[in-house]
């Protein structure tokens, strides 16, 4: 997905957004085809916790509603169980496109996104496994409560302790030091590389 | 291959009311028509219909008409339980073989019944969607035409197959029958194959195993005086009247995991089935859940009459899935597209209005060498006939159309 | 015709012989009609069916058969052109009936009474051929459907006259861009290829081509009409194809959708010739179109506007709206819907569409402002969106049938006209029985149309081809999409129904079968649908015509004109042979070969009436052989019982059933008389339009004549019946007799 | 007896969880398969393969060229079929092979960055899901052959979960091995230990995934249903194949029965411990059953 920031619709059904989608998003092109009969927003396991769910989302996005849709907390809760995409009477890849959409909005910086526990445990999770090469969960889970902060984060890390310490009793949480790939630099080298491309890309 | 010798005759392939219109139309024109049918009557899908949108009168009324028509006349030759095997030639002159399967009732079968009180054993009865049985020597309908019956290959070789034929007082009786192929010589072939269910057990989402999700086309049986209720519109599961009924449109019907087109009629056949439900039980309420409604011409005026009943409700929605819920009652999960709301509503019945596919799509014609379209309908072009839903989805008028049509590009074959 | 010789046999198979006394019924012919009678135990068998043939080799030349149903076994007992009479044993008798009953054994002897008493009655009949017949087919508009039908006819042999109104040919397809799709995969526009249907039609040889003429006058009947042209030209036709299409609803009454508010917004049609003539822009300043919303159905669906749905407008709002992004993919496309209607395979276009970007926003308009600024109340994102920066408002505006040609004043002077349907709240009035008839306005329902007739049509009963409620000119009927209601005459296109250009193109072929149908059963002298291929038609004898015009009035066809003197005079090739003309002559002397009041009071008379100390009332029901006979059949068939003291007298039509049958009946003894028919009313199922409205009609004046004869008006019923009606019809006898028996045996028994 | 099954060697990627909470589906696949005549070759030095929250932090070019590293080393490996037993995996891997193959732009991209360590990938290797593997290629007679100890009695709910069926199971290149509403493989694997399937509709009903161990309160109720319909079908175990299927099934257990009153202590294993179990190996070393929150005791029980 092209990284250059998306464009602004100037008024309602303003298509130079949608458009954009359409061309930018992963699966957006066959977005165009979604006839707004609700199976994804139906078939989602958390669709009522979705303010306004994949069906009600793309028809913003059409009307041109950019902020209320890259703050929408939909891209969120989107649980990745792809019921919506094997569903989908259209065969619009919607899981795939929330996913960029939520990328696009951590990107274009709307706090609801940056702040969302989803934001936060990615950031954590890229950190260890960009790091490492492999994901540590101990420490990505640390690094996911305490970037709530340092009370939210010993709140959280304390309701889970009894979890934590039952997966390190059972050795599925092991302590020491973290497992890593062994070619740590040829890892950094082809990641550095894929971002260079990742931000030639986007000012493309 | 140039066929010499030309020929006037006709053969309609599927005696459902596209075939027999067309067959009819070629006969009054003069024209001799062959009409092979692959079941033991005519009538096909038309005579299971309980009734006609928008006037709500009965199939069968045009169909005596018709077969009043087809004994009047003296150019039409039926073959029922008869298929077409094979076919060569070009326009004007083509050789056509048909296969026949065992009904194992001779033609001099006088249907006085005799046979159907000596069988003992039942089958699941075809004319009812296998919803109720019939006895294995059984008239077919009560409009069966012709009217004969048929017997069940396997009561062949038992005692209860020896009984029927010693109950038989004119010897009708044929448990060795065999399947026959013959050829006819005709000079032009009209594929008016017609159209099945498509099967919900396809729609995996929403659980037609469960007893109290049906079909629209079982919806039709329910309401039929001749139904498995005889009339009365009951919910499988317990034979108690429902009260609250769930009709869901495009059940496979513009899906591109199912049927990729409209299927043109089920809008409507639900807005009838909302009608038998209201007729029957005066304090039942109907949600009829869509993605948008299609009433064709005047047909608008059908969906409005239905729209005036407040006890008729409208959910622009297409439902996500069925689960199971207490008391045996499917309950409806999906999103309101005009309110946003995420529902999960229990009803007593949910019938699926699935859509029509052609009898072509699984390539079961192994006959016809033409081209099918993506959706296996044939589409009428250059030598190509066809009639009716083989040719696209459309309602009864319409195929009626077509088959009139098509009798007139037949008699053109033959002049070709 | 050779003298009559009846043969008359009995079939004692199916369990009548041993349900019924056969010598007894044997000798009801032999003894009370002086013919002896032949019993077989399968007469449908090769032996049975052997046995006639030989007799009728033998100079038998009138068939008698008291068997099963005359629905069954017709290609057994098919012994044309001797007449066949048939008496059903079976199905209204053994298997409707306990088996062994006295009642039941009188009931079958009276069906074989009524059988052999009719028999002196019906007579081979001779069909109605004079004179010379036209094979020619006339078709009515040179647009797309016109086109096809002219072709089609001609490519099956028959000449054609092609008239069309304006000075060319090809309707509105010359001013159209691209076509609809309807070849697979179904999914683009296609080419529009007017020009080449265009030249097939003028190179083709059977085809005359009349354009800028209408048609002034039509007269005469199937196979022998007379077209009388606008320029005076007279033509012989046989059949007569009406496809002159439709005309776009008055945008001028779309105000409120924006209509006139400005230059840039236009109908579809409107928009459909800018597109034939390149990419469009703005009308009012010529800018480039960017941004175009389309108003989907402008006057359909609306009641204030067309109650009906158009059925193309939103296909071809689709088709218009990829035309301009073909040209130019950065055109912003809106389609504001209610419902989008893209059924069948139309589907395709509808994917089509949107994957070319086009935005479809489904809500209502609430208002078009004159800079173009659409707001509507967007049901989806459910807020009210103000549409602005457009650049064109296209209206897609419905079809109107041309069911007239409101380019003329309507014919001159009064031409009362007989509304398609039967309208409930406008009852039929037909001529009271007493008098006088009442002056023409009173007589029949009026029905104003806007604009010229058509045909002008030369028929007693107007010169308009009867309409459907929303004014199309098509069938009432759903399994027989081509039955008008004057013979010989069909229509196809969008004057029928609103369509797109394939279907009329198909639409073109179905009414062509049928023109040639019409035009060949005219030359035989036979009748067209529903009763396909009967010979019998209305023999009037004038001696007795008081010229009451009953018949000319009450004919669903407009089958019998008035001559100068007021006599009817039968067109016998509008005739459909429902015997309504029959049934309201006061003076019965209208009457078919093997079809007569005469044939069937015998009948009526056949049977025998016990008297009251034998506590068997007699009860006449007078069945319309289209639906109520095979539901008593189907009765039949399932075993249903109903009463033993009802005697069936099975008819064409309840229309054919004069009120004679009715007085004759009471006054010979019957306690009861019901009439069972068709539905009648705005959802009529009569095949005959409005026999059975014409009988409720008719028994509604019935009253007097029963007081007259000191009886209760209870005694004569008519009740709607539907062939699915085998469960209900046992019990609504049953119920009738039960009333009849509450009210006591008719007094006028053995008089 | 034992049938003789000739050996197929695939690359077995078991991607991270393997090493933590999903120790012991890797633990007892390495037992098991070789036995069904399947040698594991552990894809060389692999990596994370971005999982499904990678793209947010990190972008589509970096995601992908983590999957491109593994692919390419599994292709250097020499093998044909990159495997893995990881749900999340599965989806990312087989996703980003996909696209290598159908989107030249992403070709490019990812060779580009494994050019800066000299490494290339075409897209040749077919990436599979190892129950697929199970299912097709060894097939269920095979494994009916090796149970030694056959768990007859022990009632399994079993619980797919999504992404190993969804979106790919029932696509061409995915194999077209499963449906996606009413998978029956899970039920064949657990039939062919000799335990019983219970009826269960719930098969492919999501647990809320990476939100349940994000945010388990969004989500509690989803696992609520899926232990509840086990429960009340007399599962006496739930089997899954799916690593954060069982760890959120199993683990958010304690915290369901807090908020919702319930009473969960329902064991939930993988197939591939089921297996170990009738196959007669160690119920720790090989099914390691060790490894379990909720004591496994009923499985436990039954080994020979």
């Amino acid at each position: 997905m092209s990284q250059a920031a998306s464009p602004t619709p100037k008024q309602k059904y303003d298509l130079n957004f949608a458009r954009w989608v359409y061309e930018n998003v992963d699966g957006g092109d066959r977005m165009a085809l979604c006839m707004q009969c609700g199976t994804c927003s139906g078939s989602c396991p958390i669709g009522t916790q979705m303010d306004y769910g994949p069906r009600k989302l793309f028809m913003m996005i059409r009307a041109g509603l950019k902020e209320k849709v890259l703050t929408s907390n939909t891209l969120w809760n989107c649980v990745s169980c792809y019921n919506c995409v094997v569903r989908c009477p259209r065969k619009v890849p919607v899981t795939y496109i929330l996913h960029d959409l939520a990328t696009l909005a951590v990107r274009e910086g709307y706090a609801e996104a940056t702040h969302s526990d989803n934001a936060l445990f990615a950031k954590a999770f890229w950190w260890s496994a960009t790091k490492y090469g492999r994901t540590d969960e101990r420490l990505v889970t640390a690094k996911y409560y305490f970037a709530f902060g340092m009370s939210e984060g010993y709140k959280r890390g304390m309701a889970n302790m009894k979890i934590a310490l039952g997966m390190v009793r059972t050795k599925r949480m092991h302590i020491g030091m973290p497992h890593k790939v062994k070619e740590t630099s040829e890892l950094h080298k082809i990641l550095a590389k894929a971002a260079e491309i990742e931000a030639r890309n986007n000012n493309k | 291959m140039e066929s010499t010798t030309r020929s006037r005759t006709i053969l309609v392939v599927g005696g459902g009311i596209s075939g027999i219109t067309t067959a009819v139309e070629a006969a009054e024109a003069g024209h001799d028509v062959v009409l092979v049918e692959k079941s033991p009557t005519l009538g096909g899908r038309v005579a299971q219909l309980n009734r006609y949108f928008p006037k709500l009168c009965h199939p069968t009324c045009g169909l005596e008409i018709n077969f009043q028509r087809i004994k009047k006349s003296r150019r039409i030759k039926v073959f029922t339980m008869a298929t077409v095997a094979a076919v060569k030639g070009g326009a004007g002159g083509y050789t056509v073989t048909v296969k026949t399967s065992p009904r194992h009732v001779k033609p001099n079968c006088t249907a006085c019944g005799d046979c159907g009180r000596a069988a003992t054993s039942e089958i699941a009865n075809p004319f009812n969607y296998n919803m109720d049985k019939v006895k294995a020597a059984y008239l077919p309908h009560t409009m069966a035409f012709p009217m004969r019956y048929v017997i069940d290959g396997s009561v062949a070789g038992t005692p209860e197959g020896e009984a029927i034929k010693a109950a038989c007082k004119i010897g009708a009786v044929d448990l060795d029958e065999k399947e026959e192929t013959f050829d006819v010589e005709v000079g032009a072939v009209v594929w008016a194959t017609g159209w099945r269910p498509y099967p919900a057990e396809k729609l995996t989402a929403y659980r037609y195993d469960l007893p109290n999700v049906i079909t629209n086309v079982e919806m039709e049986r329910l309401a039929s005086p001749d139904g498995p209720t005889k009339g009365k519109i009951l919910r499988p599961s317990d034979g108690q009247a429902p009260k609250k009924i769930a009709l869901i449109q495009c059940a496979g019907s513009r899906d591109l995991n199912h049927l990729a087109y409209c299927s043109r009629i089920c809008c409507l056949a639900s807005m009838k089935h909302a009608a038998y439900v209201r007729e029957q039980l005066a304090d039942a309420v109907v949600d009829v859940y869509y993605i948008d409604l299609r009433a064709h011409d005047k047909l608008e005026s059908f969906l409005l009459r239905v729209k005036d009943d407040p006890q008729v409700r409208f959910v622009k929605s297409k439902p996500a899935r069925i689960d199971p819920g207490a008391g045996d009652n499917p309950i409806l999960c999906g999103e309101n597209t005009l309110t946003r709301e995420v529902y999960a509503e229990p009803y007593d019945l949910v019938v699926l209005a699935t859509g029509m596919q052609p009898s072509t799509a699984e390539g079961d014609m192994p006959a016809f060498d033409g081209d099918l379209d993506d959706y296996g309908f044939i589409f009428p072009e250059g030598e190509t006939i066809s009639a009716g839903v083989a040719a696209g989805p459309l309602d009864v008028s319409m195929s009626v159309q077509s088959a009139t049509a098509a009798a007139l590009k037949a008699i053109r074959a033959t002049m070709a | 015709m050779s003298e009559r010789n009846t043969g008359v046999y009995l079939c004692s198979g199916c369990g009548i012989g041993e349900a019924l006394n056969m010598d007894a019924l044997e000798k009801v012919s032999k003894s009370e009609y002086k013919l002896e009678p032949k019993s077989h135990a399968c007469l449908c068998s090769d032996e049975g069916v052997g046995m006639i043939r030989s007799d009728i080799e033998g100079g038998v030349n009138q068939v008698i058969v008291a068997a099963c149903s005359a629905r069954v076994m017709t290609d057994r007992f098919a012994f044309e052109p001797n007449t066949l009479i048939r008496a059903d044993l079976r199905e209204k008798v053994i298997w409707s009936h306990p088996a062994g009953d006295e009642d039941t054994q009188m009931l079958a002897e009276d069906y074989l009474r009524m059988a052999l008493a009719s028999a002196p009655k019906i007579n081979p009949p001779t069909p109605w051929i004079e004179g010379e017949y036209s094979q020619r087919i006339c078709v009515l508009g040179g647009g797309v459907t016109g086109l096809n039908a002219a072709l089609e006819a001609a490519a099956v042999g028959h000449d054609v006259l092609l008239i069309e109104r304006s000075d060319r040919l090809g309707g509105w397809a010359v001013d159209a861009s691209k076509r609809l799709p309807h070849r697979p995969p179904y999914a683009q526009p296609e080419e529009n290829n007017i020009a080449d249907l265009v030249a097939k039609v003028q190179g083709e040889g059977k085809i005359t081509v009349r354009m800028g003429v209408t048609v002034t006058r039509t007269a005469g009947m199937p196979g022998k009409f007379a077209v009388t042209l606008s320029d005076g030209a007279v033509e012989d036709v046989g059949a007569i194809v009406i496809a002159t299409g439709w005309r776009p609803y008055e945008a001028e009454k779309l105000g409120h959708l924006g209509y006139g508010a400005s230059p840039d917004v236009v109908t579809n049609v409107q928009f459909e010739a800018m597109l034939k003539e390149g990419r469009p822009t703005r009308k009012s300043d010529g800018k480039a179109l960017k941004s175009v919303a389309f108003v989907q159905c402008a006057g359909s669906r609306d009641p204030a506007h067309l109650p009906y749905c158009s059925n193309t407008c939103c296909a071809t709002s689709l088709k218009q709206a990829l035309e301009l992004i073909e040209t130019d993919p950065t055109t912003n496309c809106f389609v504001i819907y209610e419902e989008m209607r893209t059924p069948g395979t139309a589907e395709e276009l509808y994917r089509t569409a949107q994957s070319a970007g086009v935005i479809f926003i489904k809500g209502k308009v609430k208002a078009v402002g004159s800079d173009l600024t659409v707001t509507v109340a967007d049901e989806l994102v459910q807020e009210e969106i103000p549409l602005q920066g457009l650049d064109m408002v296209v209206l897609a505006t419905g079809m109107v049938p041309n069911s007239t040609n409101t380019m003329l004043p309507s014919e001159a002077g009064e031409n009362p006209q007989l509304h398609g349907d039967v309208d409930p709240e406008a009852p039929i009035k037909v001529a009271g029985y007493a008098g006088e008839a009442p002056p023409a306005h009173e007589r029949r329902e009026q029905v104003v149309y806007e604009g010229a007739s058509l045909l002008n049509l030369q028929y007693r009963q107007g010169p308009h081809l009867p309409v459907l409620h929303d004014g199309f000119a098509d069938s009432h009927y759903i399994c027989f999409p081509y039955e008008t209601r004057r013979s010989g005459i069909y229509t196809c296109g969008p004057v029928r129904r609103p369509m797109d250009w394939a279907e009329a193109e198909e639409d073109a072929q179905g009414a062509v079968m049928k023109a040639v149908q019409a035009v060949r059963s005219a030359a035989a002298g036979a009748a067209l649908h529903p009763r396909v291929g009967d010979l019998s038609y209305p023999k009037i004898g004038l001696n007795q015509c008081t010229k009451c015009r009953r018949c000319t009035v009450e004919c669903p066809f407009g089958a019998i004109d008035e001559t100068e003197e007021g006599f009817p005079s039968v067109n016998s090739t509008r005739c459909r042979r429902c015997g309504t003309c029959m049934g309201a002559c006061p003076v019965r002397t209208i009457s078919f070969d093997n079809y007569s009041v005469e044939s069937l009071v015998t009948q009526i008379k056949s049977v025998n009436i016990p008297d009251e100390f034998s506590g068997k009332p007699r009860l006449l029901l007078i069945a319309c052989e289209n639906d109520a006979v095979p539901a008593l059949d189907m009765a039949g068939i399932k075993h249903n019982n109903w009463s033993a003291f009802v005697r069936v007298l099975p008819v064409r039509c309840l229309g054919s059933v004069s009120l004679l049958c009715v007085s004759e009946a009471l006054l010979g003894g019957y306690d009861g008389v019901m009439l069972m028919g068709c539905k009648a009313g705005d959802d009529y199922q009569c095949h005959f339009v409005k026999g059975s409205a014409m009988a409720a009609e008719r028994l509604g004046k019935i009253g007097e004549t029963l007081k007259s004869m000191m009886l209760e008006p209870e005694r004569v019923v008519q009740v709607e019946a539907s062939i699915a009606d085998a469960d209900r019809l046992p019990k609504v006898i049953d119920g009738f007799v039960e009333q009849i028996m509450a009210i006591g045996f008719n007094p006028m028994k053995g008089f | 007896m034992t049938t003789k099954i000739s050996t197929k060697i695939i690359s077995y990627y078991p991607g991270c969880s393997s090493q933590a909470s999903g120790a012991h589906l890797d633990t007892s696949l390495k037992a098991v398969m070789p036995k069904l005549g399947v040698e594991l070759k552990e894809v060389r030095d692999w990596n994370c393969c971005g999982a499904s929250v990678g793209h947010i932090a990190g972008g589509h070019v970096p995601v992908a060229a983590l999957s491109g590293r593994n692919l390419a080393n599994a292709k250097e490996d020499g093998t044909t079929d990159f495997v893995t037993p990881c749900a999340a995996c599965y989806l990312n891997s087989h996703y980003t092979n996909e696209k290598i193959i159908n989107d030249e732009h992403v070709r490019n991209d990812v060779n580009e960055a494994l050019g800066a360590v000299g490494k290339s990938y075409d897209g040749s290797m077919k990436v599979r899901h190892i129950c697929e593997v199970i299912a097709k290629d060894v097939g269920m007679d095979a494994v009916k052959a090796q149970v030694k100890n056959p768990l007859g009695g022990i009632k399994v709910a079993g619980y797919i979960g999504c992404q190993t069926v969804r979106p790919f199971a029932k696509t061409e290149r995915g194999g077209n091995w499963e449906t996606y509403d009413e998978p029956h493989f899970l039920d064949d694997f657990i039939s062919a230990t000799g335990a019983t399937a219970v009826p269960y509709k719930k098969k492919t009903s999501c647990c809320g995934g990476s939100v349940s161990v994000m945010s388990p309160d969004k989500t509690l109720h989803l696992i609520r249903d899926i232990v509840q319909e086990a429960a009340d079908n007399g599962a006496d175990v739930i089997a899954t194949p799916c690593p954060l299927c069982q760890t959120n099934v199993e683990m958010y257990q304690g915290m369901i029965n807090e908020k919702f009153g319930t009473h969960f202590n329902i064991p939930v294993v993988f197939y591939s411990q089921l297996f170990a179990l009738s196959f007669g190996m160690d119920p720790n070393k090989d099914a390691a059953l060790h490894q379990h929150l909720i004591p496994t005791d009923v499985l436990k029980a039954r080994a020979k």
